[in-house]
């Protein structure tokens, strides 16, 4: 298959630790615009997967290419990040000691050197991006709370709004509603579905009524490979899933 | 807007109220010291402006390594190896002055450069004998190791401990490098007997009061530039990579660079508290490179508040001068108490004393400034999820473990 | 709770500060007493050697107490720990002259503490009694050196391994610590040994760092260059900690004094307090000052320093003889110029003579250094030296070796109308060398 | 010319000449009153030379005496006897029968002073005197020092032992002893050729000294031979200097890995920057010393197991003092490995200062039990007993931990709550006793390192600041957390420290390895032997 035209692709990605193979001859393709539900087991790789396409892991062999061109495999997690690859995290990851505004500001795409860093003013447009952010995080009440005193959830929605911060192309999004209330979950499968709407995004959850919630193509990796891949319903139909993951 | 900032209330007060006292002393203590006669009750004794002298090059010391621990948690081991190489390049100009005085009054050579009979003088003294060379290189040569060494570690991802150790490694193999006397640097007995600086002699109580005030003076503006370092954006990009680095890396920061810059910055201050240290002790040998020096460093910070400006300030200044005083009065006991103060520091003052008085105060904005947690200090039960919280906001545990969540697979 | 935590633990560093300040408000030196200011590391690696003369001077001081003190008054002692760190050396130095006042200081050790504290005793013109042998090369108004020059223990040890008594040595290992001292001293052997004409390859110079442990490789390195069919021996200046280890790889790798003996000019009965010394058996050690010396002076002495002590395994050495001379001689010069006025003092000193330890007298030269025999003593089984040669007369300090090029022609004299430490006979000018 | 070398030639060649009955007991008695009346070295020398000259095995005592510095002139009627101590009086013994005739206080008599040169003569004339010993040692003993003095004089009497000899190795050692003697007599220079080949294949230091002093002033077929002699010596001997070199480098891993071993537990497995480690240490050799007192005092025949009996209460002394930190301090600082740093350095800090003012800032004597004294060859190879023990203790402190760690419950226990403690408490594992107990285990063995460096450095206060870097050192390069690395990060180093030692010379040694260790770090900078995975990661 043609490597134009897609956003991600991967194909016949290995890499193993201390011989434990996470990632086995994994080949994954994700199109411009789409969104991509990732399901699986403990052990499946999905997590080893992100670190591979952020460039936190270098794989063994196989290929990475991001934007139909580029190979990820050569570059490191700043880079990743600057060409558009933004990632959220399993467990919530924000600057516990800094307030939701400053977290946006850092996350806020611009130049990335130190010395603008160090003259840097906010701007208007700077401040309006960032509203706009809080708005759709919908945290905008709380912009000066130290993130380390939100809830969970918050902190979720928080690194979802920094990743919107980045303006990236793909969004790698781990686990988003691990720990949320039903009303959250549901909160965030809004949330991600208008992200979608101009970002493609990768989605790794357990939380098969959230998948559900998405509705769109589902992979399901196991033993480091894809096991399955099509609509949920195609997949959870799938008797090797069911066995590996889904249990009877 | 920087000024802007300068005089907006809250904790910046303390900022700028810092700044002010440390000029007004500049200019009141050499008065003192000076023009109020001996008799008076407000004379300062030489040897008091002699100590605080010291006492505040120290200050700028702890302050320096306070911007890499307390703001992008590196816990530098061999800051003293900085703050020796500025002293010494002072050093040299200061030898390079003594000219023909010296015992074997040869013009060009330092004494013990003579009875080691060397013949001329080796390359890398060249040029000391002018004040701007020295200057410069006070700068230079701390900045280019801090550069060189920072660029190697952080670029290959050393964190925490394993930087730690490495930076006692530099200053131990430094301080075995500057005992050689093959090195010329005058080896254990380092350099010493100085005469005169910029041609005032450096015994006189008014090249004492004029080094203090030098010192007051620097260590104010040093004061200023780190507030402005930590309140610039690159200021909240250092502290977010002391939370948590991967994250700033994932937004496409480079936390090497962002490292990088304050750690040399950082030695370049270093550099300069040694600089102004030397002509007022009156000596440099190799003994400032021991690591226990640097070690020391590291509990004024923990002392007055890591994480704050004004912490390690105040904490180079009580250590200091409760040294003076044990080491007068309880000779015997001097190491008990040092002793005992780290470790009365590390449990029970997490957040130092001027941490400790903001919590007191409830002071939501220093809150954040001083990030180590309270209770981290004083819980008892080592209870896994409140290791996490605590340790999630303890500045130096940031570089020593991962900050990255690690996937429960 | 915390809060009230908080404001005790303020309190606590509150009232600390308070007292620092306290203590460097200036006190008025009491009158009715004369302050001796005690400069001993007390902490720290140098606290090994020194607290012993910390203890020494305070001895010294009861009894001169006991015997009704000095022009009428109370000596009293102002200790105070320098914490063998160099610079806080200068920094109490100027505590006790500024802050406590005092007459007279007595310490130091190493080079490096003498030389951070120089400035400070210039400057404020006060007295500096210094009592460890050292490299010369030195002389200063305000320093009263008691301890060895080096023609005050190399030169001497030398000249007996040369003797046929000392086995008529033909091949030399000078072993050293890397600083000053050994730098120094073995420069002055090197030249000396080449003048009695020792061949270049017959010297072997090898230094060591500070507190060296691992020997192994330097003791075989002696083993080889002593199978060379010549005589051979060590003449070792490592300092203090190194020792030990030093002289227990020599015992282990079966090294004899006599096959190749070890001179040693810093290892003194406190060092071989720390050893078994039956292997070392033998070896050597110049200093103008043993505890086995057998005197009625140096009886009452260490019969005064066990019961000052309280332990009678406490050995006495020579730096502690060398305070015991600085300190008589100071409160003889006292008593003549009537005064502890420093600058008075200082010219009172010049001349005066005390009895040393060692059954003779000793007399401050117009140079700042004394008289003294030198003393060669083997080391016994039980840890103590046994004298086997001993200088004829007295041997007078010299600062300025004549065995370095740059310091044979400086003498120093500080009598008026001369005083100078580094007057050049040949330019006939105060001030060193000059230009070569 | 040397006197002593003057009376001896001639002496031994009376002593040649002389049969081996001896002399009567009252010649003898005679020649020993002198010594009373010697003045200096060089005449105590000579009438040692009298006496050996007699050839009578009677003068063995008072010559042996007289080299331990323990004969005395009784000042009263200035008789010369074998004084032994007792307390402050000397038992004074007849200088030939050896039996006791009187006690003396010490002003009473007056020692004989001896001196190296003179330690020696005695040496050489009981060399000639023991050569027909009963005991093969001393006769081999004697044909060395005949060796290392050699003298045209001795040759009869080393044929006449040569013939009656009967151990091989003690005639080799004779025959060895007669080559050097040709050597320096004037025999025609085909026997010298001869002896030549003997010594060359003898080829040791000896030898070559023994040649190279020969080699000087010798007819030129000799000096080839001898010059030849003394290259494939040499060239034999650089070979096994290479492996000396590699022995002292193995021997100082050995005390590298003692003292880094502790802390491959308390910092490598658990965590926390032991600071105090190398007080730990200390407290150990304080302990042997302790014991060592004690024993000395009170039970002196014991002398030999005091190492033995220091071990366990070393490790006790330490694990216990290791259990009060980690109670007292460590354990509320888990999670802030920095912090451990600080609040240990200040505990070293007070443990320090506490030993200084308990035992004094001196250093201790601590002996060495004969044991562990001497070295003994292999090949040209000098192995010294106590570095050889301390390279076994070392490696078989390493086997027992290893154990511990990986087959024992305990250990298993220990490793659960260092790899996840919330999961090793939620299973039952009560964390912390298993904090305390590994911290103690590791300080234990901080302790029972210092019995072992007791033997080879100082026991003073400072005793442990010696060692806590390169500790950190070996741990870290090694790699954290992992017993093996420590073990070959602590031989690597103390191996490469050797080589670079005799070019680079100790200090600049030093300091390469520790610019080696950075630059290391940089590649690798989990240290040699890291886990590697995602877990462990960054």
């Amino acid at each position: 298959m043609s490597k134009s035209n897609t956003i991600l692709y991967l194909d016949g990605v290995s890499v193993s630790f201390d011989g434990f193979r996470a990632i086995n001859n994994l080949s994954l393709v994700l199109d411009k615009g789409e969104m991509r539900a990732i399901i699986g087991p403990n052990g499946a790789g999905k997590t080893t997967m992100m670190d591979i396409v952020t460039g936190k892991t270098r794989p063994d062999e196989g290929e990475v290419f991001f934007d139909g061109q580029v190979d990820l495999t050569k570059h490191d997690e700043a880079e990743i990040a600057m060409m558009g690859i933004g990632r959220k995290f399993q467990k919530p990851t924000v600057f516990e000691s800094h307030t939701i505004e400053e977290n946006l500001m850092l996350a806020l795409k611009g130049p990335r050197s130190i010395f603008p860093a160090l003259f840097h003013r906010r701007s208007a447009a700077e401040a309006r991006q960032i509203d706009d952010i809080l708005g759709i995080i919908r945290v905008g009440d709380k912009r000066d709370e130290l993130a380390t005193n939100l809830s969970h959830g918050q902190k979720q929605w928080l690194e979802i709004g920094m990743l919107l911060a980045q303006d990236p192309k793909l969004l790698l999004v781990d686990e988003p509603v691990a720990g949320m209330t039903d009303a959250e979950t549901e909160e965030t499968a809004r949330l991600l579905k208008d992200i979608a709407r101009d970002h493609s995004v990768i989605v790794v959850e357990h939380d098969m009524h959230f998948v559900r919630e998405l509705g769109v193509k589902v992979t399901c990796l196991h033993e480091g490979a894809v096991l399955s891949e099509g609509t949920l319903d195609f997949v959870s139909a799938d008797e090797r899933v069911v066995e590996v993951y889904l249990g009877r | 807007m920087i000024t802007g900032r300068f005089f907006a209330a809250g904790a910046d007060r303390r900022i700028a109220i810092t700044i002010f006292m440390l000029l007004a002393v500049a200019i009141i203590v050499p008065l003192l010291n000076l023009v109020v006669s001996p008799t008076s009750a407000f004379y300062v004794p030489s040897y008091i402006v002699a100590l605080t002298g010291k006492y505040l090059c120290y200050a700028l010391l702890a302050l320096a390594l306070d911007l890499v621990w307390g703001y992008c948690g590196i816990l530098s081991l061999g800051h003293g190896a900085f703050f020796a190489l500025g002293g010494y390049a002072m050093g040299m100009y200061l030898m390079r002055q003594i000219g023909s005085r010296g015992v074997y009054g040869n013009p060009i050579l330092p004494d013990f450069m003579v009875f080691l009979n060397y013949k001329e003088l080796p390359w890398f003294w060249y040029g000391f004998d002018h004040f701007w060379v020295a200057a410069i290189m006070v700068l230079a040569v701390p900045g280019l190791l801090a550069f060189v060494f920072g660029w190697f570690a952080f670029r290959s991802r050393v964190t925490g401990v394993y930087l730690s150790i490495i930076t006692q490694a530099m200053t131990y193999a430094l301080l075995l490098a500057f005992f050689r006397n093959d090195m010329g640097f005058g080896g254990n007995n380092g350099l010493t007997d100085f005469k005169d600086i910029l041609g005032f002699n450096v015994q006189a109580d008014a090249t004492r009061s004029a080094l203090f005030a030098a010192s007051a003076v620097m260590l104010a503006l040093a004061v200023f530039v780190t507030w402005a370092i930590v309140g610039s954006k690159y200021g909240k990009l250092l502290m977010a990579v002391r939370d948590a680095e991967s994250r700033t890396r994932f937004l496409g920061w480079r936390a090497e660079n962002v490292k990088l810059f304050a750690f040399t910055v950082s030695a370049v201050m270093a550099g300069i508290a040694g600089a102004l240290y030397v002509p007022q002790v009156g000596i440099i040998n190799p003994g400032e490179f021991e690591p226990s020096n640097s070690i020391e460093v590291v509990i004024w910070a923990a002392v007055g508040g890591r994480g704050t400006i004004v912490g390690p300030i105040v904490g180079a200044l009580l250590v200091n001068a409760g040294k003076s005083w044990f080491t007068g009065v309880l000779p015997e006991f001097w190491l008990f108490a040092l002793g005992g103060l780290f470790v009365a520091v590390t449990l029970l003052l997490p957040k130092g004393i001027i941490g400790m008085w903001d919590s007191w105060r409830g002071n939501a904005r220093a809150l954040r400034a001083a990030s180590a947690a309270e209770e981290a200090g004083t819980y008892v039960d080592p209870a896994p999820p409140k290791i996490v919280r605590a340790a999630a906001r303890t500045p130096g545990e940031w570089s020593s473990s991962n900050p990255e969540p690690q996937p429960a697979e | 709770m915390r809060g009230n935590f908080s404001t005790i633990t303020k309190m606590f560093s509150a009232s600390v500060v308070a007292a620092g300040l306290l203590m460097s408000v200036p006190a008025k030196a009491a009158d009715d007493t004369i302050k001796v200011g005690i400069l001993h590391s007390l902490s720290g690696t140098m606290a090994i050697s020194e607290t012993t003369l910390k203890d020494a001077m305070l001895m010294l001081i009861d009894e001169q107490n006991a015997k009704g003190g000095l022009l009428g008054k109370k000596l009293e002692a102002v200790v105070v720990d320098p914490a063998s760190n160099w610079p806080l050396f200068a920094e109490k130095a100027r505590e006790l002259i500024s802050k406590d006042k005092v007459a007279a200081v007595f310490g130091c050790w190493t080079s490096v503490s003498r030389k951070s504290v120089l400035p400070v005793f210039s400057e404020l013109d006060n007295i500096l009694f210094y009592p460890v042998q050292y490299e010369g090369e030195e002389s200063e108004r305000n320093v009263f050196y008691t301890g060895a020059a080096p023609n005050q223990q190399a030169i001497p040890a030398v000249d007996y391994l040369m003797s046929e008594d000392g086995g008529s040595v033909k091949r030399w290992v000078l072993e050293g610590t890397d600083y000053v001292y050994p730098r120094t001293t073995n420069k002055i052997l090197e030249a000396y040994l080449k003048a009695k004409g020792v061949a270049a390859e017959d010297i072997m110079v090898n230094y060591t760092p500070f507190g060296f442990s691992d020997w192994q490789t330097e003791v075989s390195a002696i083993k080889k260059f002593g199978s060379a069919g010549k005589k051979t021996a060590v003449v070792s200046t490592v300092n203090g900690d190194a020792n030990v280890p030093f002289y227990k790889e020599l015992g282990n790798q079966g090294i004899k004094a006599e096959d190749i003996p070890v001179m040693a000019f810093s290892v003194g009965e406190e060092e071989l307090a720390g050893l078994d010394t039956a292997p070392l058996v033998g070896h050597l050690a110049a200093w103008n000052y043993f505890e086995s010396v057998d005197t009625p002076e140096n009886k009452k002495f260490i019969a005064d320093w066990h019961k000052f002590i309280k332990n009678d395994k406490r050995t006495t050495n020579d730096p502690m003889e060398a305070h015991y001379i600085g300190f008589n001689m100071w409160v003889k010069a006292v008593e003549k110029a009537g005064t502890t006025d420093p600058d008075k003092v200082i010219d009172a000193m010049i001349g005066v003579s005390v009895p040393n330890l060692t059954g003779g007298y000793s007399t401050m030269m117009p140079n700042h250094h004394i008289t003294k025999p030198v003393l060669i003593g083997e080391i016994q089984a039980d840890g103590q030296f046994e004298t086997v040669s001993r200088t004829p007369g007295l041997v007078m300090g010299d600062e300025w070796s004549d065995y370095l090029p740059d310091s044979k022609d400086l003498i120093s004299d500080w009598r008026a109308p001369l005083s100078c430490g580094n007057f050049n006979v040949a330019t006939g000018k105060c001030g060193g060398k000059g230009t070569n | 010319m040397n006197l002593f070398r003057a009376i001896g030639l001639t002496l031994l060649v009376l002593l040649a000449t002389l049969s081996s009955s001896g002399a009567s007991e009252a010649d003898l008695r005679g020649i020993i009153a002198k010594f009373a009346t010697a003045k200096g070295f060089s005449e105590t020398g000579a009438v040692v030379h009298e006496l050996a000259a007699t050839g009578d095995p009677a003068v063995e005592r008072p010559l042996a005496a007289l080299a331990d510095g323990n004969l005395y002139i009784r000042k009263a009627d200035s008789l010369v006897f074998v004084g032994k101590e007792t307390g402050d009086s000397v038992e004074l013994l007849d200088p030939l029968s050896g039996e006791k005739s009187a006690d003396a206080a010490k002003d009473d008599i007056a020692k004989i002073k001896v001196n190296n040169t003179l330690r020696r003569v005695i040496r050489d004339a009981l060399g000639t005197l023991t050569l027909g010993a009963k005991d093969p040692a001393v006769r081999g003993a004697a044909a060395d020092t005949m060796f290392k003095t050699p003298d045209a004089a001795n040759i009869e009497p080393l044929d006449a032992a040569i013939a009656k000899e009967t151990v091989a190795s003690v005639k080799a050692l004779l025959e060895q002893a007669r080559a050097a003697s040709v050597l320096v007599s004037d025999r025609p220079d085909a026997d010298k050729l001869a002896a030549i080949a003997l010594i060359g294949a003898r080829g040791d230091r000896d030898a070559v000294s023994l040649l190279t002093s020969v080699e000087a002033n010798a007819p030129d077929a000799v000096k080839e031979a001898a010059t030849a002699a003394i290259r494939n010596i040499n060239s034999t001997l650089a070979f096994w200097d290479a492996g000396q070199n590699i022995w002292y480098g193995i021997s100082l891993g050995s005390v590298l890995l003692l003292a880094a071993i502790g802390l491959a537990i308390t910092f490598g497995v658990m965590g926390v920057i032991n600071m105090a480690h190398g007080e730990m240490v200390m407290l150990g050799a304080y302990t042997t010393f302790v014991v060592q007192q004690v024993i000395r005092t009170s039970f002196p025949s014991l002398f030999d197991w005091s190492l033995v009996i220091a071990l366990p209460l070393a490790f006790l002394v330490a694990a216990l003092v290791g259990l009060a930190i980690e109670r007292g301090v460590i354990r509320f600082l888990y999670g802030r490995p920095l912090e451990t740093l600080l609040a240990t350095w200040g505990v070293s800090l007070i443990l320090q200062q506490a030993v200084r003012s308990i035992f004094g800032p001196t250093n201790q004597e601590v002996g060495n039990p004969s044991w562990m004294s001497g070295s003994f060859n292999v090949g040209q190879l000098a192995i010294t007993w106590n570095r050889l023990w301390i390279l076994v203790f070392a490696l078989s402190v390493f086997a027992v931990l290893l154990y511990v760690m990986k087959r024992t419950p305990w250990g298993l226990q220990m490793r659960a709550v260092t790899a996840n403690r919330r999961m090793a408490s939620s299973m039952g594992i009560r964390t912390p006793w298993v904090d305390a107990l590994t911290f103690a285990l590791g300080s234990g063995i901080a302790g029972i390192a210092g019995v072992a460096l007791s033997q080879i450095d100082n026991v003073s206060p400072n005793l442990g600041r010696g060692y806590i870097i390169d500790s950190f050192m070996v741990v870290v390069f090694g790699g954290v957390g992992n017993l093996w690395g420590t073990l070959v990060g602590a031989f690597s180093l103390g191996i490469v420290n050797k080589f670079l030692e005799p070019y680079a010379g100790a200090v600049l040694g030093k300091i390469v390895v520790l610019v080696l260790i950075i630059l290391f770090i940089q590649k690798r900078p989990r240290g040699l032997f890291a886990l590697k995975g995602r877990a462990v990661e960054a």
